[in-house]
């Protein structure tokens, strides 16, 4: 394990990134948490009591990362994002009845029920995408930024995965060309600690990833994946950079699922130390944000309240919705194979 | 040998654990194979019986993880290298089609690949379209390598042995939707030849040739054809590489109707070779055209409703069936 | 149109120059694309005339070089991807079948992915096993990717401008030895279908369908068997994907023999998704069976000798076809 | 571009690392450069005037780099290389015969004519093949390592590669699988300053590509490429690293090509400074070689001579040879698909 950290690296947002934080923005970062949550719970359980087919990767207990970058970007800002997806697309706006419906196989999902889970998509929200290939979403997003940068339209793009994405070559390659072209892209890796069931001890010979940044001589950053505020203070520096033409910037944001790698039900084998688990939801993403927005003043429980209530009611109104939306026409089944 | 009941992924289970246990060289590597016995439970057990110098898990890192195996295999070993979904075959062609199939023959003999790849295709389980494909059409294009995809719990373990004794390249496609069918298995250590069809039955009108989770279907095909008055014979071609065309020829030859089914898209598929093949050699005999039943040319949808139209089942092919008996 | 001999990459060359400078939206990346114009000239003086924001050499970077191009198309520009030799598709392959030609259809339609990747296909010149392979059929089976294969001068020009134009996926094969072929190629810029086979030229004794290169060889058979009284069809299906299987299937009735030639390994290529189209559709039409010509099961050798022997030529196209005539 | 080095990299080879230099070393060294040089020559000429078929990419220049890793490896010890192969080959002891007469694609050839120039293999010397596909070799040099390390024979693998070629995938994936499972293996990157005919500057932002070590926690060195002495000394250190189970080392030689890219004609499309080519020769590895074995009186310009003569002998004989073998007979053409 590395001693010391790699030129360009750094730990943890700037200093004094909580002052000015302002009541609008831990409710934003609150909301968009919670829908997270709450979002995948429900879906989580309609698909273990077998309501809902396929399978799900719960993002649940990452949300900080998904709220805190989302929140420093616009519409035309593209994301891609992972198997684990859920959270990048609810964050940067997705809205609730056609990702239900899309879970549900219906007419009226995000993709017509020809994707599911693992291929939400949001064009109007800039959501490139979900990606069931490990990877895959990565040089995708370098191609959005190229986009941007071609047009000097101003935008950006950020590509969202995990700690074991890293050790794939779709990262390295997409990460080099993005800095040799100063690309105006933001690479977030949510280290959760684990590939599917692999330890990062057992699939990388470093504590942290950021400093993968300095063999593309690029900027990475350390950041506390469960303190929404770092989160997005750290991102706003990338983004600015990015907007300045100086590049991409390699974001590690330290995280916890706290499902299983799929699905909400124990695990088959006990991979993780219960011990373990219960540490990180000690730092519960949601939980810190709260404290820190009444212990300032900003926020009263009952605004808190006020949002898990609403969208608990967004959730049981989506979910209506996605049951009673038709089906797909097998006739269609060659549809938008081409466009023609 | 005594037989009994085994799951398909069981079947296979028990075939890598013996082989292990007979064969010192041979090792596993893959993602999530060791601690956890892989996604699919291909592999429990074999860390606790065999250790982590011979059961490891990877990182997420295909392309390293087959060239590891090409290299270990190039020096004598027998390596396992697993793929988990053969959708993510695409980041690691290279090793699969430049380096491990191509480097005896480049080399001029010099060297021998006694590599396995085991993977998991197949649609079926709104895993969609990136999670439920069936990509062997790709692998019988190139020389040098070998496809196996086994069709029932006793092919699961027979292929699995017989692979990995292979000299050659060879790669095991399991189906995900066959893990839990049962089906008799004999508790010794034994293999399958590659290259060895299964008549699966006999049958006089039309015969029927279906690779992988399809020999299920087209066998429940042909026991409705046969209760319609049609005698259907079923084969297996077990590899798809190489294929035991002769089997299938001699089929065509007596029943004069061929019909071909397969989960991947059609165009393109391993169907169109089979149907070249059989009607180059047996054009004289055939009394309909060469028929093939698969899936239409668009990517695996997740919605069941469109799943279930886009994968080939019994009842369409008993109607494919009962076309071409009917046509002549 | 005003109309002189052009070499097939001086014309492939001139249509990138027209359609970069008529659309603002088409750039293009890949390995030395810019400042060497691309190993084999394709991309000579782009780079001066368009400047180095349109035209970018990358790093060796497959996979990025692809997905940069399947992100930018998403976002609606028009990315040409070189891939230099289509031999190099297996480092890439996951970023062309799993993204680029699913996204549309996995997206229930929601994004259009015009991205056009060129490449360099083709033996005989002696670049061996890894350097000189034809992929397409592969590339055929993929739904939501289009294949083109130019094979004369005036394709390469029309067959790149109207890949570029066109709103999906498209790999444009470049042949690496018609690269010095001349024809007469129209100064004005133009652009081909996709998906519209070329009639050669006409016959009545027998079709030639043949791919890429074997086009040039299949036209020398042509005039050959005429001079020994066969009248030979030959087309060129100018995409394998998608395939213009009427025009064969037309020709096919009206011949009633069938000849597919290609540079590919038999087994599992194109020729055999030909073959079954052409007998599943004119079954009763055919006087012998659908008969393939193209390379034996092997990789592609180094010496000459042996690569001489490996892809087919006029001669073996000649012998083929007469034999293909005189079994009925 | 960076200005410190990352954690766990260094420059250039242990202090005094050539003191203690025997002349049997030097003559070997020697030997190694000028046989390389001298086979590239002539094969180079030969292809230019028609008289072999194929296309070659030469090794001339960089010499060093073969002459001093191959001098710590013995014929067990396992190496994979590039399309520019010919240099690792022969100093790994590969014979001029079989060379030529794979070159000349004739049965007699290392690869039975079947494979060319960017295939040349030796399995009796260890070398586990050229190939063609860049960063095609890494992988299955690891894959060596792993066997040697499974048998415990004591071996090691070498893998070398260009500058390039550290931007694909394949090298990312397999320095990272090496380090984590310690396997002794050497990473050899030959950096001549281009990928073709892309300058390092404008395929990545790195100086230094032994830094990349660093994302994997293994050690780096930057060493001359001109040396083969130097180079021969930091292999040693990696190799006992590798046998002692401490597992692998990223080697940067810089070091330069002579040649185009391809061949052995001028240039298409002046891509490098005559000036930066002139400089280079200045520094010529086997030049450098001479001069330190005269200065310190190990061996005298006879003794090179009579290298020279011997390796003009060799190759005459060589090229007789191949050019009076037999050539392969296409009846036998689909031999060795399959081992049977
Ligand atoms: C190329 C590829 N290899 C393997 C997989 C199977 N797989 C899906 S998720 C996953 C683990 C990903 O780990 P990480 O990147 O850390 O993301 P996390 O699941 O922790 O969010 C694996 C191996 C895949 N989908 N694609
Ligand atoms: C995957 C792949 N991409 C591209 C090429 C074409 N190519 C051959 S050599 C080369 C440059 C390699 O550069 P480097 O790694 O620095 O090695 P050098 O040629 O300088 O020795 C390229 C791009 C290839 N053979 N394989
Ligand atoms: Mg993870
Ligand atoms: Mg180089």
């Amino acid at each position: 394990m590395t001693e010391t950290l790699a030129p360009n690296v750094t730990y943890g947002p700037p200093e004094g990134y909580a002052a000015g934080v302002t009541r609008e923005l831990v409710l934003d970062l609150h909301r968009r948490m919670v829908r997270i949550r709450m979002f995948e719970e429900s879906a989580g359980k309609l698909v273990e009591s077998g309501d809902m087919p396929g399978f799900l990767h719960l993002y649940v207990g990452q949300e900080a990362v998904a709220a805190g970058v989302m929140s420093v970007l616009d519409d035309v800002d593209q994301i891609t994002s992972t198997h684990r997806g859920h959270g990048h697309a609810i964050a940067k706006g997705a809205e609730f009845r056609p990702m239900f419906a899309e879970l549900y196989g219906k007419t009226t999902g995000y993709c017509k029920g020809r994707g599911g889970s693992m291929h939400i998509v949001d064009m109007n929200r800039g959501m490139l995408g979900a990606n069931a290939i490990v990877g895959g979403g990565i040089p995708i997003a370098i191609g959005a930024a190229f986009a941007a940068q071609y047009r000097g339209d101003g935008s950006v793009a950020a590509s969202f995965f995990g700690d074991g994405a890293t050790n794939i070559g779709a990262f390295h390659e997409s990460v080099n060309m993005a800095a040799v072209w100063d690309l105006p892209v933001l690479f977030i890796c949510e280290n959760n600690g684990y590939a599917e069931f692999t330890a990062q001890g057992n699939h990388m010979r470093l504590d942290d990833i950021a400093e993968r940044a300095n063999s593309y001589g690029i900027p990475g950053v350390v950041v506390d994946g469960m303190d929404a505020l770092a989160v997005r203070a750290v991102a706003k520096v990338a983004v600015d950079r990015a907007k300045r033409g100086e590049g991409p910037t390699l974001i590690e944001a330290k995280t916890y699922r706290y499902f299983d790698h799929q699905g909400i039900k124990g695990m088959r084998i006990p991979y993780r130390d219960p011990a373990e688990v219960e540490a990180w939801k000690e730092r519960d993403a949601i939980r810190l944000l709260e404290v820190i927005g009444t212990e300032r003043g900003l926020a009263t429980p009952e605004d808190f309240a006020a949002i898990l209530a609403q969208t608990e009611t967004d959730i049981a109104d989506a979910i209506e919705f996605a049951r009673s939306s038709p089906d797909p026409d097998p006739a269609d089944i060659l549809d938008d194979v081409y466009t023609v | 040998m005594n037989t009994r009941e085994l799951t398909y992924v069981k079947a296979f289970n028990e075939g890598m654990h013996q082989i292990m246990a007979e064969d010192p060289d041979v090792f596993l590597i893959g993602e999530d194979v060791a601690g956890y016995g892989g996604v699919f439970h291909m592999f429990d057990g074999l860390l606790t019986t065999f250790g982590d110098k011979r059961v490891k898990d990877t990182p997420i890192a295909e392309q390293a993880i087959i060239g590891l195996g090409v290299g270990a295999a190039a020096r004598g070993l027998r390596p396992v290298c697993d793929l988990m979904f053969m959708d993510f075959i695409g980041v690691a062609m290279d090793q699969i089609f430049n380096q491990a199939a191509k480097m005896k023959y480049m080399f001029g003999g010099a060297v021998s690949v006694p590599l396995t790849i085991t993977t998991a295709g197949g649609a079926g389980m709104s895993a969609a379209a990136q999670h439920s494909q069936s990509l062997e059409a790709w692998l019988a294009h190139i020389p040098g390598l070998k496809v196996a995809m086994p069709a029932s719990p006793y092919d699961a373990k027979g292929l699995i042995v017989g692979a990995i004794r292979d000299d050659n390249p060879v790669i095991v496609v399991l189906n995900k939707k066959m893990l839990g069918v049962k089906g008799p298995v004999p508790e010794e250590l034994y293999s399958i030849p590659l290259g060895v069809a299964n008549i699966v039955c006999e049958g006089d009108d039309v015969t029927i040739v279906a690779i992988g989770r399809m020999v299920i279907e087209a066998t429940k095909a042909a026991q409705a054809l046969g209760e319609q008055g049609i005698s259907a014979e079923v084969i297996d071609p077990r590899t798809v590489q190489p294929l035991d065309i002769d089997t299938i020829v001699t089929s065509a030859k007596k029943t004069n109707r061929v019909l071909i089914v397969h989960e991947a898209v059609q165009f393109g598929g391993i169907g169109a070779e089979i149907s070249s093949q059989v009607q180059e050699s047996a054009f004289d005999y055939l009394d309909a055209p060469v028929t093939r039943l698969a899936a239409p040319f668009a990517p695996v949808p997740y919605a069941p409703i469109l799943e279930n139209a886009y994968v080939p089942d019994a009842a369409r092919i008993v109607a494919a069936a009962r076309q071409l008996v009917e046509r002549s």
